[in-house]
């Protein structure tokens, strides 16, 4: 049986299922506790579960991610909230330095089950220092995993899976999606880290999409389909590690690829992708490849419309791609 | 102190003029006219005009998500404050910052910060500049109490009492960080009790007493600007509103939103300033009226500003 | 006239040279004062431009970058020390939400002439949280240059250039080539932002290097010449602005592509330049293109040999290239 | 307090055993058979071993850079200490972490950290987690004065001290940070005063007497166990020593240095325990005989040891 939610209380279902499986489980950050969540994403958890499980914390952003290392280290598996993804610049070296390098950096001796939720993109006018998707940066650091669920049904299965994954996952959630409502099943479920998912398949060309622009290549898909032009959407779902098998197997049915993100184009998870095209499996390709992202500008607050990478330009990528 | 009657009517009137911007900012808000967040510091203006009123246009301030009061206080441009919330083109930041980043630098504010915490770094560097040239200007840098557990403040308190900076650390305890009372986020109450740490004088006031905070800013003021250095100033205050306009407060007691809400430091100074004979019939009427007229121009002009084209929007970026 | 000099001598003169031409630049950070830097960078600063302008500071990395932030927000000049380029993840709000964002998000109301010099990289068994390249992060950030020069030459006028330009510049030294020796001219002189160079000709296949492989490069380059493969070195010398044009007119002459940087492979700088060209100018390439970088580890402490990307992997990615 | 001629002797030993480890460190890194840096604490070992006698295998200590001692005193099996600090296979982190990584967590080792004021956050969760559990056990976290400027210090302490947890932040405070003398990095002389600001209690004790430490610590360690919330633990320690090993001390005094050397923590409680009657003739002996035994044995073991190879490096990045 399937039902409707919201992204956003898929979230909470799983934080909550979680919590209740393992009592080893709990969560911690900003405003979490009696508030429920900045964006309600802990709503109920600390009347069901009490003050030891729900942990309101000072603005404190490194200190967050230290509580949660720590408690790792001695085998609890703490899901830490960042109220802003932009804030995770305030606990780089936690993140970096600590919490990513513990296994390796100690031979092995520790397994690292923390889970770092943080509300990334832009969408809600919030500002520069509110907006930003920065997942290239943590998919650059060996010992993290990175995951940007796009859907209700995705966000939950995929957090259950983080939080039961033994290493540090970095699980970036869209503020501009926790509106957004879709189809989940009724009972328990889990998504794999790791896998992508097409959306939506199709023969001429492959979109690789994140987050967000999962639901604008969908729509650019549904647009391109009037003009004869057969996109499949396939929903990266994680960023590292890199689903590469589903991403060439995609380009190998359709021979032409585009990626498509809401972060800055530049130096963006885009160009891993291309590259790893061109360089491994060139002859798939019947067309240069295209990247999709945002400008090399700041997310600015008032005209994110005219900033945000959108369905018109995937339209425009697809189309180049496919008349190349 | 020896104040002059224009002295007095000009801090009420900047409380009344920070009252009166940032209820029709929460109008214009709730009417769907300004994109994003909006906090308003209603409550809390004895704070901004208090400290501001004994700053010079080459002294510095750096403010907050929670920082109309202090870019007002510290007489930024109505037209240009009201253009950028609204997120145009004419804006102080050409809409690209809106309410969390205001900024004019003519005026001395340096600039509001979405980042809690942020400023306090930064206030170094300003400082630092007016002590490298030899000036006689300081920095006032405001922030709130749930900044105040954030790492850049000890940082930054360490480092200016360290220098001598001539720097005003001035935090606006209201005993709310977002949703969260101050007992789940710091076992103190006192913010100010943390300066003795670095070695640096720290005061704690009424914050709705506009004539307390005066007093205290001026000397905080003086000893930054006398080579003295750096003083933490708190100022306790009540929030009436909520953490951002639309915040029903849920998480609060309502007798504690009915309880702040007596404590009017625009009330009180008036009452004051008329028991002194200083405000009389009419002068309160009279600065209601200038003020709205004011902010009905700068509404205005911000309304007809135009939103930034798609070229505007990519310059800037690099010098 | 051309004398020698080391790599860390020529950051100390260009400092120098710097603090006596214009009033307005001082250094900040920490041991650059009494010490003279932890690699002797400021060395002799304080005693010839006293504590005014030569200042230590605690060890607080955050306010480090605030100081100069704030010191640029009021026309002042600040080159800012962070001892180790991992100490920049103390600092990422500071960076990346404060100053890079200033001049755009403030409307352009000030210019931001901050430098920040930090040594990367690896080599001299400084451990997982000591030899970090984390160049990718940075040129992921709008507003912000990037800059990694691998030889004595270029980082002085490098350095020079970084102090009299008005953005906030990221000065990546490489700590292993410090102690590098080469030749440099006696006058003043500056090496432009932004432009690469072709530090050897070649006509068989490019290799776009970066900092330290720069070198790595050039010794593949001579190895391969005696099996008749002819290389051009293409050093990089900045991330951001990317030479775009001294990368394709170097493809365009060779027709082949491989990109050497020390900094792990994955979402590294690499992938933007492969994808760049695979993009834009497809047609140049005969070959589909490589990519050397250090494998998705930590840097372990004692087998950094076996870690680290050196000549041979070039070597081993120009003969895949050329036999492809 | 009524202490057995074993306890005295054995941290007597422990501190022995800490100089003998570092002077034969020393020896070999200059001698080239350790790559990298190292951070000797010699002069300061009081603190390790005082602080750790009165903690048992259950308890959690974090270190820093300058943490030979802290592992040492805590109980670190020598063989596997030395073959990491060789950056060999058999080493406790394989090789991978060196001297600023030693780790094992069966005696509650959990790691050294190369970021200065790093471990602090990470202190909390293990703490954490002893409450959260219902355990008796305590962490202590060892770090610098230098440190303590870290903003991560003070969100650490706030939340420790908010969150009553069982955790003991002891400074050494030897008023270096690696080349600049502490009147370059702070205006106070004490870190211990800044406990107030957390509504915590510091205190500060002569680091180069075992027994004021163990004293302290033991107060401290007894209050985190029994619930009663974290301690700031301030020991006065000097660095006889460079910041590492080959640093020439250029930019401080001789007399300085000299001075230092006066502070022998050892030779002083070897005089009160020799006065005491507790130490007899040849018992130091004993000692330094014991503790070369085991340092050669765990020298040979270290350099017998094997070095990772390539496919060994790529292992245990991920679970
Ligand atoms: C680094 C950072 N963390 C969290 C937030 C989200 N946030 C915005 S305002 C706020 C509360 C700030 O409290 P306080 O400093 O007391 O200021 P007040 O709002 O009470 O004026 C929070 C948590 C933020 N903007 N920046
Ligand atoms: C975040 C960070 N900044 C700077 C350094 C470089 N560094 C290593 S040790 C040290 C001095 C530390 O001083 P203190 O905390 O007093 O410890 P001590 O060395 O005196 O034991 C510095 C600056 C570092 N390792 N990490
Ligand atoms: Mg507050
Ligand atoms: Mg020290």
């Amino acid at each position: 049986m399937m039902r409707e939610t919201r992204y956003i209380k898929a979230i909470n279902e799983a934080l909550s299922e979680e919590m209740a499986r393992d009592e080893n489980v709990f969560v911690v950050g900003e405003d979490v506790g009696g508030a429920g969540g900045a964006f309600s994403a802990t709503r109920d958890l600390l009347a069901r579960f009490g003050p030891r499980r729900v942990r309101d914390t000072p603005i404190s952003e490194a200190a967050i991610v230290g509580i949660a290392t720590g408690a790792a280290l001695r085998g609890l598996r703490p899901v830490a909230e960042i109220m802003f993804a932009d804030f995770l610049t305030l606990a780089m070296d936690q993140i970096v330095n600590q919490l990513a390098k513990a296994r390796y950096m100690f031979g092995g001796m520790y397994t690292m089950p923390v889970v770092i939720r943080a509300p990334c993109g832009a969408g809600l006018h919030a500002g520069p220092q509110h907006s930003q998707s920065l997942e290239a940066w943590f998919a650059h650091v060996p010992g993290l995993k990175v995951v940007m669920p796009a859907t209700p049904h995705d966000v939950k299965g995929l957090l259950k899976s983080a939080i039961r994954d033994d290493n540090p996952v970095l699980f970036l959630e869209n503020k501009a999606l926790y509106a957004m409502k879709g189809e989940i099943p009724d009972g328990e479920y889990l998504v794999p880290i790791g896998k992508a998912e097409v959306k939506r398949p199709g023969k001429d060309v492959t979109v690789v999409a994140t987050s967000r622009m999962v639901h604008e290549s969908l729509e650019a898909a549904r647009i391109l389909a009037a003009s004869g032009i057969d996109v499949e959407v396939l929903d990266l779902r994680t960023i590292t590690p890199l689903d590469r098998e589903a991403i060439l197997q995609s380009v190998a049915r359709t021979g032409r690829l585009v990626v498509a993100h809401e972060a800055v184009k530049a130096f963006g998870v885009g160009a891993e992708i291309v590259a790893m095209v061109c360089e491994e499996r060139p002859a798939l390709l019947r067309a240069p490849p295209a990247r999709v992202g945002a400008p090399f500008v700041p997310v600015p607050f008032a005209q994110e419309k005219l900033y945000l990478p959108a369905a018109a330009d995937v339209v425009r990528a697809v189309q180049g791609v496919v008349s190349a | 102190m020896s104040e002059t009657r224009n002295e007095q009517l000009a801090v009420l009137e900047s409380m009344v003029r920070i009252r009166r911007v940032e209820e029709r900012l929460a109008e214009l808000f709730t009417q769907g006219n300004i994109p994003g967040f909006i906090h308003v510091s209603i409550g809390q203006e004895a704070v901004a005009a208090g400290v501001c009123s004994g700053l010079g246009p080459g002294d510095s301030v750096l403010t907050t998500h929670r920082g109309h009061g202090h870019a007002v206080a510290k007489g930024i441009e109505l037209r240009r404050f009201m253009a950028e919330i609204y997120g145009r083109q004419n804006g102080f930041c050409k809409g690209r910052g809106g309410s969390m980043h205001v900024a004019d630098r003519n005026v001395g504010v340096v600039g509001a910060n979405g980042i809690v915490g942020g400023g306090l770094p930064i206030a170094l560097g300003t400082a630092l500049a007016s002590q490298y040239r030899g000036e006689k200007t300081v920095t006032v840098c405001f922030f709130g109490d749930g900044a105040s557990n954030e790492g850049t403040f000890h940082e930054a308190l360490n480092i200016a009492a360290l220098w001598s900076l001539p720097v005003v650390f001035c935090c606006e305890n209201n005993s709310w960080a977002q949703f969260t009372p101050q007992s789940s986020y710091m076992k103190v109450t006192s913010v100010a009790q943390r300066a003795a740490g670095y070695g640096m004088p720290g005061t704690c006031v009424d914050g709705s007493d506009v004539t307390q905070v005066r007093a205290a800013a001026r000397e905080a003021v003086e000893r930054a600007r006398s080579g003295g250095g750096p003083t933490l100033l708190e100022c306790k205050v009540l929030r009436w509103q909520g953490h951002y306009v639309g915040d029903a407060q849920k998480y609060r007691a309502p007798d504690d939103v009915k309880e702040a809400r007596t404590h009017d430091p625009i009330r009180s100074y008036a009452e004051v300033l008329g028991a002194a004979k200083v405000l009389e019939p009419g002068d309160l009427e009279k600065i209601e009226q200038c003020v709205k007229a004011e902010i009905d121009d700068a509404v205005a002009f911000a309304a007809a500003s135009p939103m930034a084209d798609p070229a505007d929007l990519l310059t800037d970026v690099y010098a």
